[in-house]
């Protein structure tokens, strides 16, 4: 196996309390990712799928070196990125780019398209202004736009092609690695896709890897290869995107799954059905990330009195991947089968094949 | 001290015209001709002098300055036969300029004496017409030019319950010319001694004639404070006089009103018309006039020439005292920091190019006289006809002075302008200017202009004094201890030579021939170029009786004054 | 809750000698000699040095400071040069009547500025707001004592409605305070309400577009409960910031208003004694100053806690 | 550009109405600018300030050429205080005969210089001081503001005195003095905007792009203080005229050699009681110059701010429209008896930097029958919040709407006022918005919140009300109702508020609930338990829903009927099976295939090509038309007509033409232990016709489209 392009390992990213009403009172840290370990390889893409709170816009941001984690490593090829001191070495940044998920606010409103995409041209490349330029059109055409657009504000654009435009951007330091901090979820739904199929295509054609933060499974199983779903700070299951989506092995992956609205009505009125099995207690993750105990206890069907004492250790699955859950270490012992197989083992309701309409 | 204050009041007063025409509603209250509507308005003091004054009016048209060599004796106390008096009644409200800065008379300048007059009692005391009346002095004679002597009452006993006499009068006197800082000490710079003769009499000796002497009794210097307090006690919150009303602590407040009760054990009731006295600090001109147009305030002191006819029109009543006089001093006549001054020529130039009708008319409205000489007609004693229209406006023959010279393209001269006397100073500047005499401004601050004329900061200066006494008046420009004799010259020592020469005349007409002189050379050599004598203006409501105002004396006295009509 | 005063409270001390500090040096660059204004201008030189030895100005500055300093914090702020009297007991006779003042003012201010500012963004872009919105930018234009000397002249010596002066006697009872605390805050206030009333418009313009506003209509509440209740509160946030800003503001006007009305408050010594370089005066006033702001926004910290129930303290 | 929809409030599908979208035509940057100058322009108050101030310009700067007088010197100081006009001079001499026209004309210099001066050493000061605390955070911002603090805690007047009287006294001290005051003013200022800044994302974007602290500063977070610094800078330059006057009056402003307005008034105040004339034009010209720059100032800030207009309660009713009888669309019963019938609704907004008017909804008839779930759907833009807005009379100002009817149970609501329609609103028709922690009040409890209609519509006393609430609350799920009360909206979670949201709507027992993307905001997992909760609700007490949203998959999961809105008009509209089984416009298909499903997938993800055109740019034919993989020449005509294709009403001109294809019931259930239906698996979403790729870029109408 060739070493990953990106390493994170046991990586705990604490954000400090701030002061509280009275001076000396201080209030309790937040630990917004705890213990945290995922590799990418060079021109793969990971797909990090939670709810919003979970933790995984901060991983990202750590991975930009936009935050520092409180212990553990982030490796990205030759950079020792939690080495970093305050200053972060130019050819970090000329190696990972981001695109935001807000496509109102990510471009510098005040900038045209030419100068936004001309500005890691010339600071990583020194670019002058025409050569920046000529480079500018021609990612501007790579991501479906034109070159008289560079003269454009952002703010007459659409948000589908702003996103375009903060992909150019993005690509022009030709990264290896790209964070993709829910890049479509502000999109209507019919230019959704056209982002993800231009992202897919520029991946083929650069190589780069992706690190798609996302918090609807159906997109990033659709464009990742492998999927890390987080909850409450947390990993809980890690693997490959098909597997996952077709054979979760931790409840609050199958909660994800029964939750993605089906524009079937049949194939729908069964997930409902199945998510209202599996949906229990109060919805969101709210609070404070428990230090030592399953986060998703507080909702999960299936809870037992361990999960409220340790977090689970990593059990491999039956597909491969690896998946916290105590399920699969003391109880029932699904042993990295599928957490379903419990589910229909334990639940009254049949799962039939929806009636086909009409 | 009183600039910045000052500013902010004009600051009202032109915003308030300026709101006044925006309004568009002015109509009767303008300009309606001065001193018709009110049949007790007084003719303004310096122009009145050639007319006769009415009987009735408490404005003074005469002075006299009699005191001087009159040693009246034969006057007693001002207790008189007459009928029983009423008793006092009510408050009377006075509103001043500024805030007391002192109780201690011996730290006060007098203009603020306003706020010791009810708790102190003076040696000698100024009347209506300014001729001296017995206070806490029944008499006093002039034994030897250079020593003045006085009997005093016996009967007086101070707030704190200490016995007036002799002894304590000297210990003043000792205290007085001894204070560090005292800001009189013009009065005492001649003072040898104080001696005690009986138990009612005490001598004091100069080491000059000091004519002036018991006039300036009748002011701070005079106050007499209690022997108790002469021993180094901090008076400068807490008076300890023998005064008519007795300062309340409990009632005044530091900087804003300060207020008097009455003594029940004071020696001469006559003088207390009201129950209480109130002294006020209203820094705004305009505050201080709607203080007595709202009967917020019985009497106005400090009122501005300009504010003179809207306070008469409004039924008050004025009082005004011949009380200032303006020049310009030059003290570099040897030319040391400005080279043309040294010539007499170009320093005529600038007396000729003085338009003093113009600067009585744009900064006193008029209020004021724009004779050239050194003492007002009012000043009747010191007084020189002559040199009042020796020196006319003569911009062309300054012109020519200044050619004569050998400045035909006009000099350049430095003079000190500080916020306080801005307006005046820029016009100065403007009536020198016509005559090719362009003048560089020094800025300053306010109060650096007494001491850095004194330490010869700059060679020619607009300033302002209180006319007392020649040999108070004059002695400062000239000799050895002249304090503004800054760049320490000798061209003037004839002079003073004349004017010790006159302290110490045989005869008055002689003094007069003498102090004539000394004025005249003073101004043909270009030391002092008169502006103009201004007047010192109060107004009171007409409830008010008994309202007398003295030389030098910014407030009037509160001795004897009622408000119940 | 008082826990929270407390410390508040003690956290300005620091603040407030800080302020004390900066403003003892600077005050020093001002050249005047309070010596030379205290004894006028026939004072001769030796009087004077003499003046200046008594005021204790003629030592190095640090000591003067550093006694200053240490005399402050035992609650003795020293004599005020120029009268006499203890700084103490000269504050304590003006603060009430500053801060009577300032905040009559504000209450005019607050008052007058949210009604026409809300009123200006009712009728956003229609003629009752145009004419708020020229109105305010003219009263933002018209120093407060213009209006103090109308006031004065007009309300106060022609038609003697109201007390044109502060009493030259001390005023013996709440209404004759009261009485002539009117045309000052009025004076005062209404420049600042010019601000309020900006301030208000923008804001109750920015609330009204929130979405709890539609909530509010979409529950068939009438418009006046919809403003009155809804809106009015969560727009008076920032109105409440500004009014904080503006205690400083017409602390700095009073001393104009103080002229005009003879008032005896903390601007005019304030003024007075930076002129004169009063030092101890000055530093009592900068430190009094000080102190309000401080307080101001201690009040400030409750009104938000009121209207905002996000910041209140769990 | 959005400022005309600004008043639509945050709902996601008016905001993106209103925001995006290409230009219509030619150089949009310089239109940017120009919209900026138009609404400028448009501000009769704001360019009458700027007339003034142009005119004080030319008078500073040909003072010397304006006049034959000195500036300083009188021409004859006897024969002071001409009136105006008299001796030649037009305003007259002031109290040394100087002619107070040339001063005036050489004040506007003094004031001119002086407000630079004092705003420059603000701005030098100021800016990059702001900036850096702003930026850096932490120890630096602490200890700044602490000395921002200080500077503060003493009266403006009062520190530039001292600064004054230290600097010494002179214009250009004094101006120095105020520049500092100000300069905290600056700090304060751009501090608080770089915070707000800070957190945008295209300073991280500039970040990751490499860009130093230095230039991110500068490059990018300067030029967007920059608008709210401009305006500030203007009412700034007003308050130093006002300073430099009062200061100058002072004695320790401008100098004796300097005419400056302040000290004119000055010199006036000491004829003041022969003539108050020469106080007059100094004080005009204050006065003036400082409104100029203040009405200037806001009417920068107006043109600068996007949300400049609206404000006011501003809500419109339905206003009644010709019953255009030939144009009324056939229309299929939903049911005999519809709750709601909704007839020829169009919704007008004035267009942006245009006089002219522009149609977001056009035509739009819906019926929603008694307690069914009548789907909404579009994407942003098509209207559909508005549409459910204008039934509650709701149409958010400057919008208007008309109808030729609209009739709730019976009740005919066009041309009932804004009092009228109160009775309906929370009490007939209760609505649930996107974001509830954005809609409800954050600074009252819930519990009285949700009493309010309670109590205005009901009359229930504030004890009946609180136990009402109560129980709705268990009602809808809410855990420890009695404590949760009197909690804030900010103490809840999304999904909470959303409940807290349904417990109010559904309070006064209406008979129409509108749902407008109910649970677009929440967590994937909380949307399907509010889902259920709105039908579960909705079916146990009758209640009819209209239901708003962009989320096919929410509508499958709710809807018995459907209609799909595109560009302002519904192109398709039937029962919920029949339009997603077979679906007879286009786009609905196109909507269908592109929702990303938990299916294993191959090739590229279908999509439909280009955007959602702005209003101004819909077409006077099919909107559909410049995105449709179906177009053809007909489609060009002219507009299209609603009319019956099958089961379903569409808006096609070629759907009778057409096979569209619908959801793929044969696709594989990806929930393991589910029976793997029967059918081709694999064929997923990809939708026929699309050229290989699937996408096509999204261009600007007027550029992609024809001409």
């Amino acid at each position: 196996m060739s070493e990953p392009l990106l390493h994170i390992d046991d990586v705990t990213i604490v954000f400090p309390g701030g002061r509280g009403a009275l001076p000396w009172q201080k209030l309790p840290d937040v630990r917004a990712v705890q213990h945290v370990s995922l590799q990418i390889d060079a021109g793969d893409t990971l797909g990090l799928v939670g709810e919003s709170g979970s933790g995984k816009t901060t991983l990202g941001r750590a991975v930009l070196r936009f935050l520092r984690p409180e212990s553990g490593s982030i490796r990205l090829g030759d950079f020792d990125v939690t080495g970093f001191g305050r200053q972060v070495p130019t050819e970090y940044r000329k190696t990972v780019q981001v695109v935001f998920q807000d496509p109102v606010g990510s471009l510098n409103p005040s900038m045209v398209v030419g100068a936004i995409i001309a500005e890691p041209l010339r600071i990583h490349f020194g670019m002058d202004s025409g050569t920046a330029r000529e480079r500018a059109g021609e990612l501007l055409e790579q991501v479906g736009l034109q070159r008289h657009h560079l003269d454009r504000y952002p703010h007459e654009f659409s948000g589908g092609q702003r996103q375009r435009i903060a992909v150019a951007r993005a690509l022009a330091t030709e990264p290896d690695l790209l964070v993709l901090d829910e890049p479509v979820s502000a999109l209507d739904v019919s230019t959704q896709s056209q982002v993800i199929n231009l992202l897919e295509r520029l991946q083929r054609e650069t190589g780069a890897a992706y690190l798609l933060i996302a918090h609807d499974l159906a997109v990033v199983r659709h464009t990742c290869h492998r999927i890390a779903v987080m909850y409450h700070s947390r990993i809980v299951e890690l693997g490959d995107s098909d597997d996952i989506c077709e054979r979760p092995a931790h409840p609050y992956t199958e909660l994800l799954l029964a939750s993605i609205p089906d524009p079937d009505p049949a194939v729908q009125h069964v997930k409902s059905q199945r998510r209202r099995e599996l949906a229990q207690g109060v919805a969101g993750a709210s609070g404070r990330a428990p230090t030592d105990s399953c986060p998703f206890a507080e909702r999960c069907p299936h809870v037992m009195d361990v999960c409220r004492e340790s977090f689970p250790e990593p059990v491999p699955t039956a597909t491969g991947g690896t998946v916290w859950c105590h399920l699969h270490t003391s109880g029932p012992m699904l042993g990295g089968q599928p957490v379903s197989e419990l589910a229909a083992g334990t639940s009254t309701a049949q799962v039939s094949p929806p009636a086909a309409d009409g | 001290m009183r600039g910045p204050t000052r500013r902010v009041m004009r600051l009202m007063t032109v915003l308030l015209a300026f709101v006044l025409a925006a309004s568009a509603c002015g109509g009767g209250d303008s300009d309606s001709g001065s001193g018709t509507a009110s049949a007790t308005t007084a003719a303004p003091a310096t122009t009145a002098a050639a007319a006769p004054a009415p009987a009735t009016t408490q404005a003074q048209t005469q002075v006299t300055i009699a005191a001087v060599e009159q040693t009246t004796t034969t006057q007693g106390a001002v207790t008189t036969t007459q009928a029983p008096l009423p008793p006092p009644v009510g408050t009377l409200r006075m509103v001043e300029f500024s805030p007391v800065t002192s109780f201690n008379p011996a730290a006060s300048q007098s203009a603020q004496s306003a706020y010791h007059y009810p708790a102190y009692d003076t040696l000698t005391r100024q009347r209506n017409d300014f001729s001296l009346a017995p206070s806490l002095a029944t008499s006093w004679t002039q034994p030897s030019p250079n020593v003045w002597r006085f009997t005093v009452r016996d009967d007086v006993v101070f707030h704190d319950g200490a016995a007036f006499n002799a002894q304590v009068a000297a210990d003043n006197m000792l205290y007085h010319a001894n204070f560090p800082g005292n800001p009189n000490a013009a009065t005492w710079a001649a003072f040898l001694d104080a001696r005690v003769i009986d138990d009612t009499t005490f001598e004091v000796e100069f080491s000059v004639p000091a004519p002036q002497f018991p006039l300036e009794m009748s002011m701070v210097m005079g106050m007499m404070i209690s022997p108790n307090a002469l021993d180094g006690s901090d008076l400068t919150r807490d008076p300890q006089g023998s005064g008519p009303w007795i300062w309340s602590d409990a009632d005044s407040q530091a900087g804003v009103t300060e207020v008097y009760h009455l003594n029940p054990n004071y020696w001469n009731p006559a003088d207390q018309g009201v129950e209480t006295v109130t002294v006020t600090a209203v820094p705004d001109n305009n505050a201080r006039l709607n203080a007595l147009l709202t009967g917020e305030a019985d009497i106005m002191s400090t009122t501005r020439d300009a504010q003179i006819d809207a306070g008469v029109e409004a039924g008050n009543v004025l009082i005004s005292v011949p009380n200032f006089f303006a020049y310009l001093i030059v003290t570099d006549r040897a030319g040391e920091f400005d080279s043309p001054l040294a010539d007499q020529r170009v320093r005529r130039a600038i007396l000729l190019s003085l338009d003093r009708d113009a600067y009585a008319n744009a900064m006193h409205f008029g209020k004021a006289d724009s004779l050239g000489g050194i003492y007002p007609p009012a000043f009747s004693q010191f007084n020189v006809p002559e040199l009042d229209t020796k020196y006319t406006y003569d911009p062309e023959e300054a012109r020519r002075l200044l050619a004569e010279a050998g400045y035909p393209d006009g000099v350049t001269i430095r003079m000190p302008i500080m916020p306080a006397i801005n307006p005046i100073v820029e016009f100065v500047v403007q009536m020198l200017g016509a005559s090719g005499i362009s003048i560089e401004l020094i800025q300053i601050n306010n109060g650096e202009l007494g001491p850095g004329t004194a330490t010869a900061q700059w060679g020619i200066s607009w300033f302002r004094d209180l006319l007392v006494h020649p040999a108070r008046d004059l002695g400062k420009f000239m000799g050895e201890a002249g304090r503004f004799n800054a760049f320490g010259l000798d061209d003037l020592d004839d002079l003073e030579a004349t004017l010790v020469e006159a302290l110490n005349a045989p005869s008055p007409e002689e003094g007069y021939e003498l102090y004539a002189a000394v004025m005249e050379g003073l101004i043909d050599r270009g030391a002092v170029m008169p502006l103009a004598h201004g007047g010192q203006n109060a107004l009171y409501a007409p409830y008010v009786t008994g309202v007398s105002l003295g030389l030098n004396m910014q407030a009037p006295m509160p001795y004897g004054v009622r408000i119940d009509g | 809750m008082l826990r929270l005063l407390v410390s508040r409270v003690l956290a300005a001390i620091p603040l407030m000698l800080m302020v004390a500090t900066l403003v003892f040096f600077l005050a020093q660059l001002n050249p005047v000699d309070p010596a030379a204004t205290i004894m006028g201008d026939d004072a001769d030189l030796e009087s004077l040095a003499e003046k200046r030895a008594e005021l204790g100005i003629d030592r190095p500055l640090v000591v003067q400071y550093w006694d200053w300093l240490n005399s402050a914090v035992v609650g003795d702020l020293g004599t005020n040069w120029f009268n006499g009297e203890e700084i103490t007991t000269e504050l304590r006779d003006r603060i009430p009547v500053t801060l009577s003042m300032v905040f009559g003012s504000l209450i005019v201010a607050l008052g007058i500025g949210s009604a026409f500012g809300v009123l200006a963004a009712l009728k956003a872009g229609r003629w009752p707001d145009r004419t708020i919105t020229v109105a305010s930018s003219l009263g933002l234009a018209v120093p407060n004592f213009w209006i103090g000397l109308v006031l004065a002249y007009y309300v106060g010596v022609k038609l003697q409605w109201l007390p044109a002066i502060w009493p030259t006697t001390r005023p013996d009872s709440l209404a004759r305070w009261i009485e002539a605390l009117i045309l000052p805050c009025v004076a005062l206030g209404i420049s600042a309400s010019a601000a309020i009333a900006r301030q208000a418009r923008s804001s109750m313009i920015g609330v009204l577009q929130r979405d709890y506003v539609r909530t509010a209509l979409a529950k068939g509440l009438p418009v006046r409960r919809v403003v009155s209740r809804h809106a009015i509160r969560n727009a008076a946030i920032p109105v409440v910031t500004l009014a904080g800003f503006q205690t400083s503001a017409l602390i700095g006007g009073s001393i104009f208003v103080e002229f005009v009305f003879n008032v005896p408050g903390l601007g005019r010594f304030g003024v007075d004694a930076i002129l004169r370089q009063n030092m101890p005066a000055l530093l009592g006033f900068v430190m009094v100053t000080a102190a309000v702001v401080v307080v101001v926004n201690i009040v400030l910290d409750l009104s938000y806690a009121w209207l905002n129930p996000k910041v209140r303290p769990e | 550009m959005s400022d005309a929809l600004a008043g639509l409030g945050g709902s996601a599908d008016a905001g993106e109405l209103a925001s995006p979208a290409p230009m219509p035509q030619e150089s949009a940057a310089g239109a940017t600018r120009s919209r900026f100058w138009a609404r400028l322009r448009r501000n009769k108050v704001a360019m009458a300030g700027a007339v003034y101030l142009v005119l004080v310009v030319i008078a500073a700067i040909f003072a010397p050429l304006l006049t034959s007088h000195d500036e300083t010197f009188a021409t004859r100081f006897q024969d002071i205080l001409f009136s105006p006009g008299e001796a030649g001079y037009v305003l007259g001499t002031d109290h040394v005969g100087r002619d107070i026209l040339t001063r005036i004309f050489f004040g506007a210099r003094y004031a001119l210089i002086a407000g630079a001066e004092a705003v420059l050493v603000a701005l030098v000061i100021g800016v990059p001081f702001g900036l850096a605390i702003g930026y850096f955070r932490g120890w630096a911002d602490r200890i700044g503001m602490r000395f921002v603090e200080i500077v503060v805690a003493v009266p403006a007047v009062v520190m530039a005195m001292a600064i004054i009287t230290g600097l010494g006294t002179g214009l250009t001290n004094a101006m120095l003095a105020i520049g500092l005051v100000f300069s905290m003013i600056i700090t304060r200022l751009v501090r608080a905007e770089v915070f707000a800044a800070r957190e945008e994302f295209y300073v991280d974007g500039a970040r990751a792009a490499g860009a130093s602290d230095r230039r991110v500063m500068w490059r990018h977070i300067l030029p967007n203080v920059a608008p709210p610094l401009i305006v500030q800078t203007t009412l700034l330059f007003a308050q130093a005229v006002l300073a430099e006057a009062a200061l100058s009056f002072l004695g320790i402003g401008a100098d004796a050699s300097q005419a400056s307005w302040g000290r004119m008034l000055r010199d006036a105040e000491l004829s003041i009681d022969r003539t108050i004339w020469p106080a007059i034009p100094p004080g005009i010209a204050i006065f003036l110059t400082v409104v100029a720059f203040n009405v200037f100032g806001d009417g920068l800030r107006d043109a600068f701010a996007r949300e400049a207009r609206g404000g006011r309660v501003g809500v419109g009713d339905v206003m009644p429209k010709e019953r255009n009888a030939a144009s009324a669309p056939p229309w299929p019963p939903g049911s005999d008896d519809p709750l709601l019938s909704l007839r020829g609704l169009d919704i007008v907004f004035p267009k942006p930097g245009e006089g002219t008017d522009m149609t977001v909804v056009r035509d739009v008839n819906l019926d929603i029958g008694r307690g069914e779930v009548m789907a909404l759907v579009g994407e942003s833009g098509s209207g559909k919040t508005i549409t459910g807005l204008s039934l509650m009379g709701l149409v958010p100002d400057p919008g208007q709407a008309s109808a030729e009817s609209i009739v709730l149970d019976g009740r005919e609501l066009v041309g009932m006022d804004f009092n009228d329609l109160r009775w309906i609103r929370g009490r007939e028709i209760g609505i649930i918005f996107q974001e509830p922690s954005a809609a409800l009040n954050p600074a009252y409890t819930v519990g009285r919140q949700v009493a309010e209609p309670l109590r205005v519509h009901l009359g229930m006393s504030k004890r009946e009300a609180r136990e009402r609430v109560i129980e709705l609350f268990t009602e809808v799920g809410i855990p420890d109702p009695h404590k949760r009360i009197d909690a804030f909206p900010h103490q809840f979670s999304g999904g909470m508020a959303q409940r807290v949201m349904i417990a109010m709507a559904l309070s006064c027992e209406p008979k129409l609930l509108i749902a407008d993307e109910p649970t677009t905001a929440l967590d994937v997992t909380v949307q399907g338990q509010m889902l259920d909760l709105v039908s579960e609700l909705a079916r146990s007490r009758g209640v009819s829903v209209l239901l708003i949203t962009h989320d096919l998959g929410v509508v499958a999961d709710l809807a018995d009927r459907v209609a799909v809105m595109y560009a302002g008009e519904i192109v398709e509209t039937g029962r919920l099976a029949d339009v997603f089984a077979t679906p007879r416009h286009p786009y609905t298909e196109g909507l269908i295939a592109a929702i990303p499903r938990n299916e294993p997938r191959s090739g590229d993800l279908p999509t439909i090509p280009g955007v959602v055109p702005p209003p101004w740019a819909w077409p006077d034919r099919c909107h559909f038309a410049d995105r449709c993989l179906y177009e053809a020449i007909e489609c060009r005509r002219g507009p299209v007509e609603l009319r019956p294709m099958g089961a379903s009403l569409t808006r096609c001109e070629r759907s009778h033409e057409l096979e569209l294809r619908g959801v793929q019931h044969a696709s594989v259930v990806a929930i393991a232990g589910w029976e793997q239906p029967s059918g081709e698996p694999g064929s997923g979403g990809v939708m026929p016709g699309l050229p290989p790729g699937g996408v096509m870029p999204g261009l600007p109408p007027g550029e992609g489209g024809p001409a």
